[in-house]
């Protein structure tokens, strides 16, 4: 193997695993604060990316006056749905779930018939490609790199460091004391719908111009997702961050080396064998 | 809660009758055909919709035509024993489901009654064969030839096969005439993937060109980056993403040029439209596109202002749609001359007669010496390459020889 | 202290009346299965036969979830064993030559020793790592039905699957499966005998065990109930009925594919459970009924059908957590204003005071 | 001679001493008194007894035999069952199907003749529900047989907790505050039944509990500890007079106001 091979498989899997974790960081930063599992968090990525096909593409705005509408838009679209189908069922997380992959399912067919069936472009915000010792990335996959990276970080330093943050995790352990605290439950989910919710939609904006979207886009998001936050923990934004990559350096040196058709099937078995020796995933920690 | 399970029990019984009740009187409405219907079935949802959807509209456009008469039909509707006769399409959804499948073809077959029915994709196909094949059904299958499915024992089913027609004209062309001599095959790993590549080994295993690279990718693969610096890797000359369905396809074509590969690609029926929006026709220098034709047949720009006029050009689905065409009119005439709707009777005449392709003629029914059996129509194929920003005809009105 | 003193000391118990509705209810089952049986002799048009058939083993496919569901784990790979079914007893049949009739229990065998295998280490898991790793282990078979196309078929999967072999029944005549109601009376006996398993699992002794495991998982284990060892049998019982249930449906459609074992048959079966009312024993069975024959009449556009299906959850969700089975007591209570469940409840209360 | 006994037996909760370097030894169908401010470390030894929580230290021995690594449910099979501070019952099961559940160890059962509910598993289920009307007699629950639980009133919740445990065929009774939340006359009552288990069934009975009055009133002999140590042990009269447990007390009480 060449060096130059090597390099961009490594930039493949750096790629992939920045694009993974973007996807997850939404629905892992849902179950941190408030212990569900968002399943229609698939469909918001998917709506963010439409969004940004008719912003954009349909409509001809500047991408970035798009990239805060988007968010803005979807996040507000989040806490409605909180607001009007999650908040009464709230305490029952199984239901959550169902109620998660109802609502994926809904969107995503309602999506084929509002938006169409054929696949659409998103043309591209920042063209061209970049040479590095001999490896090559476009630059919408670099930027998908760096701002999947700032928004991992500041996340990151939002959850741990600032008050708001702080009064989320309070939550997160222990709702009842939060709400004696002054926290209000309900805003706190409003706002994690929010976050959640705006975080799908920046993957979707940043992701769209890579591939094309399709209503479909989201539901296979989303379980990939899920791989990546179950191999991850649940619930741990740097564990999801670490198992983006595990999982796209697997796909990134199994396809080149193995072939595409089995690199799949390692990583699940992968994930399988790990969470049956470590039923919490990486950096998961046993919760009640 | 735990008391009522005595008075559950007894709604259920009750729920099970009236279900029985009405189960029995359905089966008793379904009465006399009285209109004559060709069943569809094809994934009308789901990732492969544009493609079924698009087919689905194309069969239409085919059975009005008949029924209403135009530039390709002369006359309206058909004749048999000197009644008239109207066709009447009935689509079902399989949402690439097998189980759904066959449902639909028990659906179509048993309560609809119908005689003929156009399916989409090898896989739906087998799957409801033995039904279709037993109730003798003809069943005309737009998917990738396969032995499995095309041959005698399956006396009513038969294909529009494209793929291996392209492979066996398209390779020895390429051997003779290029210098192209190494080539990788992709393909997702679905039947049609799996058919498909078999049609290229099959045609590139009648010249010396090498195959340095074969592999499958999982169906709903968006990332192709890994894979192609696989192949990158191999040094090819040219890359084989026949089949691949035309999201995945143009974003192969987009990241393989992102990753350096300047060659050529061949690909079978493209959607230039999609290539054009998705890759960008720059990055679409020298692809071989088949069946492609830089000069489109009468009956082929008919066809598409036709469907551009009454579906909207954005629902288009390129040079594919050509292909949904032709059944409809063959097994019209067929009936018309067999003088019944019998289907044994009407396969024996179809298998003999000379046919008016959309492609141009002459067209025939061949195949015998690959599956054993005439399923297959043979029409003049032509293949073109994109050469300084503009399609160029490179084969005209070749035959798939090979396979008589 | 004798029986008789028991009946007297307490009331008429209720326990009691439990224990003979369970006696006599093997004469219920024989009887719904007779009942049912006629329906192809008396509606002989294939379609309906073929959709009650969709049916009937859907709904062993459903009310095995729902029972794994019951015993709190989240399951997420009812396709896998699903899966394990079908191939097993398509490779018995047309690679070791076996009869149908031993293949399809041997299938439903094979895949309960394969619950049971990775039963006591992913059980351990709870909530979505269970879903996550049942799911996992679903798509890496998939995987690997796809790579080895020897003797898997690959991603083509495995045609021409033969029939169920014929059987001489004395005094029925032949049945070869030439028809679809020969087909019609297996998948009906195969889905009561299933129903009728799960109603001893969930009604007999051993199913008072399961409850308990779900009302109080602490209080259980303090008393010396093996938790595992129950969700472990429920998982391979389960398990392997659902795999007899794939079974038929690889001989009745003679093709599978991986295509056909994916994450979505076990995110419908879900659909169909929540809907129908995951408490209930009937819940699985009316929610698939339902939404089988509902989905019907969506057949044309499978976007239409989701719709319906996603509207009908969410509806189920938030307004009917108990299901539809529980519509009727809805209603009644809309209308009467105290529902029976309550004036049962008030009852107890003045018994005691 | 001792039928459990702890020897040495430490807990950590983090740095913090639960139980530490406890021994005490139960002998067979003796009522064991277990006092101590709260926060003692009470609960955690039932909890480390049951083998809900595995201790860092020592060494818990029943009859001879090493619990310490078992599981709760084995130690359960083994006949060392125990109640819980807060009222858990099966509350959406009838008082009867409450004790059933505690069978279960009882019944060898095949899984096909469960399946198939043949004779003999009809015979076995009346034999059953034979015993279960026994017990409940026993506690004195046999006209709320068909109660469902969470109606009870509390009292005879608390009973039918203990005859749950009962129903498992406890050996040794651990009960864990059973008068908590009972008028006078429902205490008394319990009480009488407890007395009444030892006596019918020969059972040893562990007690944790506030109601101090009571304990004395019920137990043999009296273990008290303090910060999860022993600080004394003996007759009820000789613990009442025990300095440091007055101290632990009084201190305690001067605390809290």
């Amino acid at each position: 193997m060449e060096l130059h091979e090597l390099v961009q498989n490594v930039v493949n899997a750096i790629s992939i695993g920045s694009i993974y974790a973007l996807l997850a960081l939404g629905l892992t930063l849902l179950f941190s604060i408030m212990d569900i599992l968002f399943f229609a968090h698939g469909a918001m990525y998917m709506l963010g990316a439409y969004a940004t096909y008719y912003f954009c593409t349909k409509f001809g705005w500047n991408y970035f006056v798009a990239i805060p509408l988007v968010i803005l838009l979807i996040g507000t679209f989040g806490t409605l749905i909180e607001k009007g189908l999650f908040r009464p069922i709230r305490n029952d997380h199984v239901a959550i779930i169902f109620l998660g992959i109802a609502l994926n399912w809904f969107l995503e067919s309602a999506g084929f018939i509002v938006f169409g069936l054929r696949p659409k472009p998103v043309a591209s915000a920042f063209p061209g490609k970049l040479q590095f010792l001999g490896s090559t990335i476009s630059w919408e996959r670099a930027v998908v790199v760096i701002i999947g990276m700032i928004a991992v970080f500041s996340l990151y330093f939002f959850l741990m460091r600032s008050r708001l943050g702080l009064g989320l995790r309070a939550f997160a352990e222990d709702p009842e004391a939060a709400e004696l605290q002054g926290i209000s439950n309900d805003h706190v989910c409003s706002l994690g719908f929010f976050i959640g919710c705006g975080l799908a939609a920046l993957a979707g904006l940043l992701v769209a111009p890579i591939f094309i979207i399709t209503p479909a886009m989201g539901s296979h998001a989303v379980l990939i997702s899920l791989l990546v936050i179950g191999l991850g923990g649940l619930g741990s934004i740097p564990g999801a961050l670490l198992s983006a990559f595990i999982i796209g350096s697997i796909e990134s040196f199994g396809t080149a080396y193995l072939g595409a058709n089995i690199t799949w099937g390692l990583i699940f078995i992968f994930v399988v064998v790990f969470l049956t020796i470590r039923p919490t995933g990486i950096l998961g920690v046993e919760r009640e | 809660m735990k008391m009522q399970r005595g008075s559950y029990f007894r709604r259920i019984i009750w729920v099970g009758i009236v279900v029985g009740l009405v189960l029995i009187s359905a089966g008793a409405y379904c009465g006399d055909v009285t209109e004559v219907e060709i069943g569809g079935i094809t994934s009308l949802s789901g990732v492969a919709a544009p493609w079924g959807i698009g087919m689905n509209n194309v069969w239409q456009l085919a059975i009005d035509e008949i029924n209403n008469g135009g530039k390709w039909w002369k006359k309206k509707g058909f004749t048999v024993n000197g009644k008239k006769y109207n066709w009447k399409l009935k689509t079902y959804d399989h949402a690439f489901d097998a189980g759904k499948a066959v449902s639909a073809a028990n659906r179509l077959i048993n309560r609809d009654r119908v005689k003929i029915i156009f399916a989409f994709d090898g896989g739906m196909i087998k799957a409801f064969q033995p039904i279709s094949e037993k109730a003798k059904v003809i069943t005309v299958a737009y998917a990738s030839p396969g032995k499995d499915y095309i041959n005698p024992k399956n006396f009513y089913t038969w294909m529009y096969g494209i793929d291996c027609m392209a492979a066996v004209i398209f390779y020895p062309w390429l051997e003779k005439n290029t210098d192209i001599r190494r080539i990788a095959i992709l393909e997702p790993d679905h039947w049609t993937g799996h058919t498909t590549e078999a049609a290229s080994r099959f045609g590139i295993s009648k010249t010396k060109l090498e195959i340095v690279f074969d592999d499958f990718f999982p169906a709903d693969m968006t990332d192709f980056y890994p894979i192609l610096t696989r192949i990158i890797q191999k040094k090819p000359d040219l890359i084989d993403i026949g089949n691949v369905d035309p999201a995945a396809r143009a974003l192969i074509v987009k990241q393989a040029r992102e990753l350096g590969f300047k060659g050529p690609m061949y690909i079978i029926t493209p959607d230039i439209a999609n290539l054009k929006s998705v890759a960008g026709w720059e990055n679409c220098e020298k692809l071989y596109f088949a069946p492609y034709d830089t000069q489109l047949t009468e009956g082929q720009k008919y066809v598409k202002d036709m469907y551009v006029k009454r579906f909207g050009e954005e629902n288009w689905i390129g040079a594919i749609s050509y292909i949904f065409w032709d059944y409809a009119f063959w097994l019209s005439e067929a009936i018309e001359k067999a003088g019944t709707f019998d289907t044994t009777t009407v396969c024996n005449v179809l298998e003999k007669m000379k046919l008016k392709s959309i492609y141009g003629e002459p067209a025939y029914f061949a195949g015998k010496g690959y599956y054993g059996i005439n399923r297959m129509p043979l029409y003049p194929y032509n293949i073109s390459q994109v050469q300084n920003g503009k399609l160029v005809q490179v084969i005209s009105g070749a035959y798939a020889t090979y396979l008589k | 202290m004798t029986k008789a003193a028991a009946c007297h000391n307490g009331l008429p118990s209720a326990y009691l009346q439990k224990l003979n509705r369970q006696k006599r209810a093997p004469y219920g089952f024989l009887g719904i299965f007779f009942l049912l049986s006629m329906v192809p002799f008396i509606c002989r048009n294939d379609y309906y036969v073929h959709v009650m058939i969709a049916i009937f083993y859907t709904v062993i496919y459903t009310s095995t979830y729902r029972f794994i569901l019951r015993t709190g784990q989240f399951h997420f790979g009812a396709h896998a064993f699903i899966g394990i079914g079908a191939y097993a007893s398509v490779l018995l049949v047309t690679r070791a030559g076996w009869s149908f009739w031993a293949a399809m229990p041997a299938a439903g065998i094979i895949a309960a020793v394969c619950a049971l295998i990775v039963g006591f280490p992913i059980l351990r898991l709870k909530g979505i790592y269970f879903a996550i790793i049942t799911w996992g282990l679903g798509d890496t078979l998939r995987f690997v039905y796809m790579r080895f196309k020897n003797p898997f078929g690959g991603a083509l999967g495995i045609f021409s699957i033969p029939g169920p072999n014929p059987i001489t029944i004395p005094g029925v005549g032949v049945i070869d499966f030439s028809q679809k109601s020969h087909y019609y009376i297996l998948a009906l006996a195969l889905m009561m005998l299933t129903l009728y398993v799960l109603y001893r699992l969930e009604r007999s002794r051993i199913g008072l065990v399961f409850g308990a495991i779900r009302e109080g998982d602490q209080l259980a284990r303090a008393i010396g109930i093996n938790i595992m060892n129950y969700k472990v049998l429920a998982f391979a019982v389960c398990s392997g009925l659902a795999a007899m249930g794939g079974s038929f449906y690889a001989h009745y459609t003679y093709y599978i594919s991986p295509q056909d074992f994916t994450v979505l048959l076990t995110i419908y079966l879900a659909i169909y459970t929540v809907v129908g009312g995951q408490d209930s024993y009937f819940g699985a069975i009316v929610g698939t009924v339902v939404l089988s024959l509902a989905g019907e009449i969506f057949a044309g556009y499978s976007h239409y059908q989701l719709i319906m299906y996603s509207t009908f959850m969410i509806v189920v969700l938030l307004f009917l957590p108990q299901g539809l089975v529980s519509f009727p007591r809805y209603i009644a209570r809309l209308f009467v204003g105290n529902s029976a469940n309550e004036v049962k409840g008030k009852g107890n209360e003045s018994a005691l005071t | 001679m001792s039928q459990l006994s702890l020897k040495g037996v430490s807990k950590y909760f983090g740095g913090l001493a639960a139980i530490q370097n406890l021994d005490f030894e139960v002998k067979e169908g003796e009522i064991r008194g277990l006092i101590g401010p709260n926060g003692a470390g009470k609960t955690t030894v039932f909890n480390v007894i049951t083998g809900e929580l595995s201790p860092n230290a020592g060494e818990i021995l029943y009859a001879g035999r090493l619990l310490n690594g078992l599981k709760t449910h084995q130690v359960a099979k083994l006949g060392i069952v125990r109640t819980y501070q807060l009222v858990t019952l099966f509350s959406g099961y009838s008082a009867l199907e409450n004790i059933l559940v505690g069978f279960h160890s009882e019944s060898r059962f095949s899984l096909l003749d469960l399946i198939l509910g043949g004779r003999r598993s009809r015979a076995t289920d009346i034999a059953q529900l034979d015993k279960a009307m026994e017990i409940l007699a026993f506690m004195g629950l046999s006209a709320f047989a068909d109660a469902q639980a969470e109606n009870l009133p509390h009292g005879l919740q608390r009973k039918l907790g203990v005859a749950i445990a009962l129903a498992a065929r406890a050996k040794v009774l651990l009960l864990d505050e059973p008068l908590t939340g009972m008028n006078p006359s429902e205490a008394q009552d319990m009480i009488e039944t407890i007395r009444q288990i030892r006596k019918e069934y020969g059972t040893t009975i562990i007690l944790v509990e506030h109601n101090l009055q009571a304990v004395m009133e019920l137990c043999e002999k009296i273990t008290v500890i303090n910060f999860g140590q022993k600080i004394a042990e003996g007759e009820p009269g000789q613990i009442k007079r025990d300095e440091k447990v007055i101290e632990a007390y009084i201190g305690k009480n001067a605390h809290a106001t």
